[in-house]
């Protein structure tokens, strides 16, 4: 009965979104920010990466507001999870053998991934990409160790330190410019030359806080759900 | 600085000193002087009743762009004097003997004094009131006072007082409706800017706002289908608090609706309203809901074993009478009713001591316990005689003055039928009230009491003196009648034409003087047959025989148990407890909704309603 | 085949019904499985729908990303481009949604270490149990339901004694 | 002006420190918080004192309505000063191993103080799910396994509010383009079809889930019966109004003259009903709190479904009020977790306790002359007002709901005084302190009526002026701000 009235709705809800979807005409955007954007975004920002601009400039209160979802989460699942403590003992409890094409290849990839994650965040207002990216990335390059290498565990201190810093550092940034007379986040410096790796003011900076934090964050998250998962299942043993 | 703001702010001091002093052993003799000098204050402004214009209190508050303003007239006075002095009565009732008693059971005197001031500061200020904001500030403080007063008891009182204040809060409700309404049509609380559209009013309108305002000031007065409350909130209220809340708080009832549907919506608009398909006007419906009320719980009170409950009952059925009469266009009708809640709250509140202080000697208010007191306290019974006389309406008590008044209007008025179903009603009132000495003082007397006392006198002055205003003012009804008649002036209604002993009008005359000197005179001959034939011998209260055997006290011959069964043979079954069952029908019904809405929150999957949301509320703007 | 070249009617077709199918389905999941982890998953694929609707908000036939690169960086040239914001917002949404899905994931794991099921139901019913214990209420969910609690009657004498000598 | 996004940037800044300054420093990690809320509340009232009209700050330097701009008129500024005001009454100072819980607590002052700031539809999306998330958490703070499930269950409804709110905003932002509100304001001839309406719909009903909406408040009884008091008076006092509060801001700027306030009515009596009846049969105290929490915010949207100033005046009114006694009556529960049974007797045990139930339930009622009398009456008088049978209708329940919701806090106070029968172990409860804080300020509000009430008038004039809003945010012409109005006009009902 149940199952029948939520497939039904859920059928109902389906034709009411296309009936809804069917007044837009596809390729059809306003653009009215957007076309602003389009237009002074070089100007005003100077990134090649437009989106860019957007996620650190226009709407950079957007991005802080996202790091710190990741933060809070990172910390409610950390207090959900327990504390840091609970994943060294249950490192220190796993007996499993360390693979040795997984942990060659992981020992491999390390540097790999790091130099990519680094890239593509220092590379953000020009290329595809940008902190979150690069964060993400980060984090796998920390995170592949942790699943491959049984008793490898992560630094949580140094975890804190980065994800500490580095989210003071973007509210710092954008402090400094509410400080020298301007808005809350306003892009700092000068713009440089559009294309260059040294461009777009303070937007790298950004960007480089942004995804040391998301990189953080992430392990952190991650750490903390692998450890606790085995954790558990040692204790259901 | 005048009297009026004299009374308020003493009045409000009263409430904060006994607050602070009910520890105090002399808490109440404190609070018995301070409702003594409210009184004096109360004096101060009697020449309201003789035709001074109205009192304003000098202060006033402004709410949200909304004045609230308090002042005095004759109606006002009236109504604050009745509050006065049964809150002074039953304050020193309380003070003395009986608050001392009440200690050792376990209550707490000095409380019952706090709610006693409580109560009558809001009744001032509700009485006060000078615009629409006012009067409903007023009438719940009137509400949540009361409130406090019932639950003193503890135990099933507060079972009581939550029906009350469910009650009392659908009517405040009702109230707070039809005020915000008048609020919108007139952009002021003002009474004046009221009284200014009620005329051009729709009949619609007119309506709604009588139906609000007397369902919400009727659920205080206990007008029918909402009186249940009433009488089981009262019987468990502390004896001199009963007396109190009997004599006058539902009276407030009537109070703001005589200022709402007579004064400013008019009499005259209620009688132009037909109901349709039938040939009653609003006016004669509302009628007709006071003789309902009048008939049922006169005759409920008739089968109830507890002397306060079968009181209580009594007190919803005489507001009836009131109602009746202030409904009624003539003077007389009016007058009536007004000088009815004076001689009922005169009355009421002695029945309540009484049986009051026969619980304080015996420990019961059970008729079926009790009988034969009359020797053992005499004074008692007296006074109780002469109220239940007053609650009769037999003369010369004067609850027959207030009575012949409203059935002589309904006479004059032509409605017999209404005419009739009042008289049904005195006669529940007679036979009840008939079961109440009886049982409680003739009768047999029972071995365990026979060698109680007389109460105190700190109980029996309050008693006395009230009683004797029963008795003057059955004699004199003049003196009431003045203020009546300035009442009903500052209600704009037409003005009874008095004497000192009664009435001189085109309509009807009575002249009580010469009723009593007659019944006086003739009770005079009786005695004097009696006492020069000197036939008579006193004999021991339990010394009886009956068919030639003696009776020992253990043979039980009082006839209290399923009093008037032949009576009962041919009406018992009309009792059926129909408003019993509504109401809890509608608990049964609010229960079970409540049920069916908890069922949300114990969904083991609320995500459900969320997809439900969605979809409706975009079938509705999209679909 | 270039979604450009496409039937632009077509491709209306399924790129809204694409977002809106995931939206429905994700929704649709959340609701008919009882299973907590499949809700999750199912929650983030109607979030993968809300992102593709917003991406859709910025789409414009024949325009390229928001990104200056080679020709374009010269020339400075911006207008044959998608609208920016809507790519901006969509990797906000993206990364609250993988925040709210750790956190799920946490919440379930210690569930299932706690109450030892996945299903919802069960969970809802400990969940009640311990609510109800924690706030010393009767079960709500039971028919007993006038209030206090009514002593059991004694069990006859018969059985009383069994159960002593057994 | 453009400080007041310290209000922000601060808090945030702390807790990303916070767990460094531990590891350095104890004692000042326990101090940091309070410090920077003590910040918080300073910043928003010199603003707040400064503003003279409603002033727009523009975030990154980037003017409206391309860049994210701050609407800063003195609703929100009164809500900026609340937020840290209430969260410093509701601060876990005694807990020992609370870093965390701290951490998240100053992420919920951030979140909220933006939720009220903010101008921008995306940028109250983001806000708001920085609230949801630091809210599950400290939902889950308890570490019970109930709490747990109902964090968990709690997440979901809102996750799947939080999907509904961005196809709404992406609804609308393929319908006009933009997402400041003020620029949606001037668009909004083009919100106002089915399609605007709908996006308003799913906007509501994802933002709805923490404002307690009816039907997606099946987690508020479960995580406030789970959860620990002060997280619960947090949720239902503060989160729950912001929530309100962000819808109310889009439904004025974007949705004026339409029929979007009608699905707030329609919603706001469902909760009533839903929420006073489901209390009636509530048999422990948090349960009752929580459905009449859901009652009350019914009525709240029920006076923000009243056009114009009436409503809003009626709706801020009643929900500072409900704001001051819903965490207050949470509060008590602390200790008196129990059935409403074994409360008999607890007044003689807890005297200022039960004296303070008292005052905050009559005040829920609705008793005169409590604040929240006046707050009732307003809201009557908005539905009188619009005589139209719907509100009549709606006035209807809102009396119904009335009686009931007397009968069960009644119930519960009479409880509270009666006699016992044998010796009850509820002591007095320990936040008797902080509820007489809260109970100060009701009195207060009461002594001060009549000022207050105009005060209130008037920030309830200023923000439902739409024109007004829209001009302070493309920055035309800065205007005192009752200017349309005669100045010299008294707030009235």
């Amino acid at each position: 009965m149940r199952n029948l009235t939520a497939l039904l709705f859920s059928g109902g809800l389906a034709f009411l979104l296309m009936v809804i979807a069917w007044q837009f005409t596809l390729g059809d955007a306003p653009m009215l920010i957007g076309a602003a954007i389009l237009d002074n975004a070089v100007k005003e920002v100077g990134a090649a990466n437009l989106v860019t601009s957007v996620v650190l400039g226009y709407r950079g209160i957007d991005t802080l507001g996202e790091i710190a979802i990741l933060f809070t989460a990172a910390t409610a699942t950390s207090m959900v999870l327990g504390s840091f403590a609970m994943t060294d003992e249950a490192s220190e409890t796993e007996q499993r053998e360390d693979g040795s094409i997984l942990g060659s290849s992981v020992r491999l990839f390390f540097p790999l991934l790091l130099t990519l994650g680094l890239y593509i965040i220092v590379h953000g207002h020009l290329t595809p990409g940008g902190g979150f990216q690069g964060g993400v990335i980060l984090a796998g390059a920390f995170f592949l160790p942790l699943l491959a290498i049984p008793g490898r565990s992560i630094n949580h201190g140094g975890i804190a330190l980065v994800e500490g810093f580095s989210g003071a550092a973007f509210i710092l940034i954008g402090l400094t410019a509410l400080f020298s007379g301007q808005a809350f986040l306003q892009p700092l410096f000068e713009h440089g030359v559009i294309g260059h790796l040294f461009s777009a003011g303070s937007l790298p900076l950004l960007y480089i806080a942004v995804g040391l934090k998301v990189g953080a964050e992430l392990s952190g998250l991650l750490a903390n759900l692998a450890g606790i998962s085995s954790h558990a299942a040692e204790a259901e043993k | 600085m005048n009297f009026l703001d004299g009374l308020l702010i003493l009045s409000l001091l009263s409430v904060i000193v006994t607050g602070f002093a009910q520890k105090l052993r002399s808490a109440g003799w404190l609070s018995s002087v301070l409702l003594g000098l409210q009184c004096l204050l109360l004096m101060g402004m009697a020449g309201l009743a003789y035709g001074s214009p109205a009192v304003s209190s000098s202060f006033s508050v402004s709410v949200l762009g909304q004045p609230l303003h308090w002042q005095f007239n004759a109606l006002s006075w009236f109504f604050a004097l009745i509050t006065l002095a049964s809150a002074l009565a039953s304050s020193v009732y309380a003070a003395g003997a009986w608050g001392e008693d009440y200690r050792l059971q376990g209550g707490n005197p000095g409380l019952l004094q706090f709610a006693l001031n409580l109560n009558v500061f809001a009744m001032l200020l509700l009485l006060a009131s000078g615009d629409l904001l006012s009067l409903f500030v007023g009438w719940e403080l009137v509400s949540w006072a009361s409130l406090l007063m019932m639950v003193l008891a503890g135990g099933a009182a507060g079972r009581f007082g939550l029906r009350y204040i469910v009650y009392a809060t659908a009517g405040a409700m009702a109230v707070m409706t039809g005020l915000v309404m008048i609020f919108q049509l007139t952009g002021s609380f003002q009474f004046a800017d009221f009284a200014a559209i009620a005329p051009s009013l729709s009949n619609a309108q007119v309506v709604t706002f009588t139906l609000l305002f007397v369902f919400g000031f009727g659920v205080k007065m206990g007008l029918l289908p909402f009186h249940l409350w009433q009488a089981d909130a009262y019987a468990e209220t502390p004896g001199p608090g009963a007396a109190f809340l009997g004599a006058i708080s539902s009276r407030m009832g009537l109070f703001a609706m005589l200022i709402l549907v007579i004064q400013l919506i008019g009499l005259g608009r209620l009688i132009n309203i037909e109901v349709p398909y039938s040939f009653f006007s609003l006016r004669d419906v509302l009628m007709w809901v006071a003789a309902f009320t009048i008939i049922f719980p006169t005759f409920t009170a008739m089968r109830q074993n507890d002397a306060r409950l079968l009181l209580a009952w009594h007190g919803i059925g005489q507001g009836g009478y009131m109602l009746m009469g202030l409904l009624m266009v003539n003077p007389l009708g009016s007058a009536g009713g007004l000088m009815h809640v004076f001689n009922y709250a005169s009355y009421q509140a002695v029945l309540f001591l009484v049986v009051t202080a026969v619980i304080y000697r015996t420990r019961t208010a059970d008729l079926n316990q009790l009988g034969g007191l009359v020797t053992r306290m005499p004074l008692s019974f007296l006074m109780m005689l002469i109220c239940i006389i007053g609650l009769a309406g037999i003369p010369p008590m004067n609850g027959f003055v207030s009575k012949w008044l409203i059935y002589r209007s309904l006479i004059v008025e032509g409605m017999p039928l209404l005419f009739v179903a009042s008289v049904v009603g005195t006669l529940g009132t007679i036979l009840s009230v008939y079961k109440l000495i009886h049982n409680t003082f003739l009768g047999q007397l029972r071995l365990e009491h026979e060698q109680i006392r007389e109460v105190p006198w700190s109980m029996m002055i309050p008693m006395l003196i009230l009683s004797a205003v029963v008795f003057i003012t059955g004699f004199l009804p003049g003196i009431v009648l003045d203020w009546v008649a300035s009442a009903q002036a500052a209600l704009g209604i037409p003005v009874l034409e008095h004497t000192l002993g009664g009435v001189e009008s085109p309509s009807g005359n009575l002249d009580m003087i010469w009723i009593c000197s007659v019944l006086f005179g003739g009770f005079a001959v009786g005695a004097l047959v009696f006492y020069s034939g000197n036939k008579s011998r006193r004999v021991h209260q339990l010394d009886n025989y009956a068919g030639g055997h003696f009776l020992t006290a253990d043979d039980r011959y009082h006839y209290s148990n399923n009093f008037y069964a032949g009576l009962m043979h041919h009406i018992g079954h009309w009792y059926r407890g129909t408003f019993q069952w509504l109401e809890s029908s509608l608990g049964s019904a609010i229960s079970l909704l409540s049920a069916a809405t908890q069922m949300l929150f114990n969904s083991f999957h609320p995500a459900l309603f969320l997809l439900l949301a969605a979809t409706l509320s975009l079938l509705f703007f999209a679909g | 085949m270039n979604p450009i070249e496409m039937n632009p009617v077509a491709l209306q077709w399924l790129l809204y019904f694409g977002a809106m199918g995931l939206i429905v389905i994700g929704i649709a999941g959340v609701v008919l499985h009882q299973n907590i982890f499949r809700m999750v998953l199912a929650l983030a694929i109607a979030e993968a729908g809300g992102n593709l609707l917003l991406v859709i908000a910025g789409f414009r036939f024949g325009a390229v990303a928001p990104i200056l690169q080679d020709d374009a960086l010269q020339t400075l040239n911006t207008s044959n481009m998608v609208d920016p914001v809507p790519q901006a917002m969509v990797l906000t949404s993206i990364v609250i949604g993988v925040g709210i899905q750790a956190l799920a994931l946490a919440l379930i794991i210690r569930i299932h270490q706690r109450y030892g099921t996945l299903n919802m139901r069960e969970v809802h019913a400990c969940m009640m149990v311990d609510i109800n214990k924690s706030a010393a209420v009767d079960d709500l969910l039971s028919a007993q339901q006038p209030r206090g609690r009514r002593p059991l009657p004694s069990p006859p004498e018969s059985t009383a004694k069994r159960a002593n000598n057994e | 002006m453009n400080s007041i996004v310290l209000n922000i940037a601060l808090p945030l800044l702390v807790a990303f420190l916070l767990p460094l300054i531990h590891a350095s420093s104890r004692i000042a990690a326990r101090i940091t918080g309070p410090l920077v809320l003590m910040v918080m509340m300073w910043s928003a009232v010199i603003v707040f004192k400064a503003l003279e009209y409603p002033v727009s700050i523009a975030l990154g330097g980037f003017l409206p309505p391309v860049g994210v701009s701050f609407h800063l008129d003195q609703l929100a500024l009164l809500m900026a000063t609340i937020i840290p005001l209430l969260m410093l009454l509701l601060w876990p100072y005694q807990y020992e191993q609370n870093l965390r819980e701290q951490t998240v607590l100053l992420l919920l002052a951030a979140a909220s103080s933006g939720l009220a700031l903010s101008g921008d539809l995306f940028n109250i999306y983001v806000f708001y799910e920085l609230i949801s998330v630091a809210s599950f958490g400290l939902a889950a703070a308890n570490r019970q396994a109930s709490s747990f499930a109902a964090a968990f269950r709690y997440l979901l409804i809102s996750g799947l509010g939080t999907v509904l709110a961005l196809t709404g905003i992406a609804l609308i932002y393929t319908q006009t383009g933009t997402l400041n509100l003020a620029q949606l304001g001037l668009l909004s001839s083009r919100l106002d079809n089915p399609l605007g309406l709908s996006a308003f719909a799913l906007i509501l009903l994802g933002i709805g889930v923490k404002a307690e909406i009816f039907p997606l408040n099946g987690w508020v009884a479960e995580v406030y019966s789970t959860a620990s008091t002060r997280t619960s008076a947090l949720l239902a006092g503060l989160v729950s109004k912001l929530a309100v509060l962000a819808i109310v801001r889009i439904l004025v700027v974007a949705y004026d003259d339409s029929e979007a306030g009608l699905m707030l009515l329609v919603f706001g009596v469902l909760g009533i009903i839903w929420g006073e009846f489901s209390a009636w049969r509530a048999q422990d105290l948090k349960r009752m709190f929580a459905y009449s929490s859901i009652g009350q915010l019914g009525m709240i949207l029920l006076a923000f479904s009243i056009p114009g100033e009436a409503g809003m005046f009626a709706g801020i009114a009643m929900m500072l009020h409900h704001l001051v006694v819903k965490p207050a009556l949470f509060l008590l529960t602390e200790k008196w977790n129990h059935g409403t049974d074994s409360l008999r007797g607890a007044a003689r045990l807890s005297p200022l306790a039960a004296a303070l139930f008292v005052l905050f339930a009559l005040s829920l009622i609705g008793v005169p002359p409590l604040p929240g009398f006046w707050a009732k009456m307003l809201l009557m008088s908005g539905l009188v007002g619009m005589d139209t049978s719907v509100y009549y209708i709606a006035l209807a329940v809102l009396m119904i709901a009335t009686v009931v919701e007397a009968q069960y806090l009644i119930r519960i106070a009479v409880t509270l005084y009666s006699a016992s029968d044998r010796s009850s172990e509820l002591r007095l409860a320990s936040n008797t302190g902080v509820m007489s804080l809260f109970a100060v300020v009701l009195l207060s509000a009461l002594l001060t009526l009549t000022p207050l009430g105009s005060k209130l008038y008037h920030i309830a004039a200023e923000s439902s002026n739409r024109a007004l809003y829209i001009r302070t945010t493309f920055n035309v012409n800065p205007t005192p701000v009752l200017e349309h109005k005669n100045a010299t006009q008294e707030a009235s009902l």
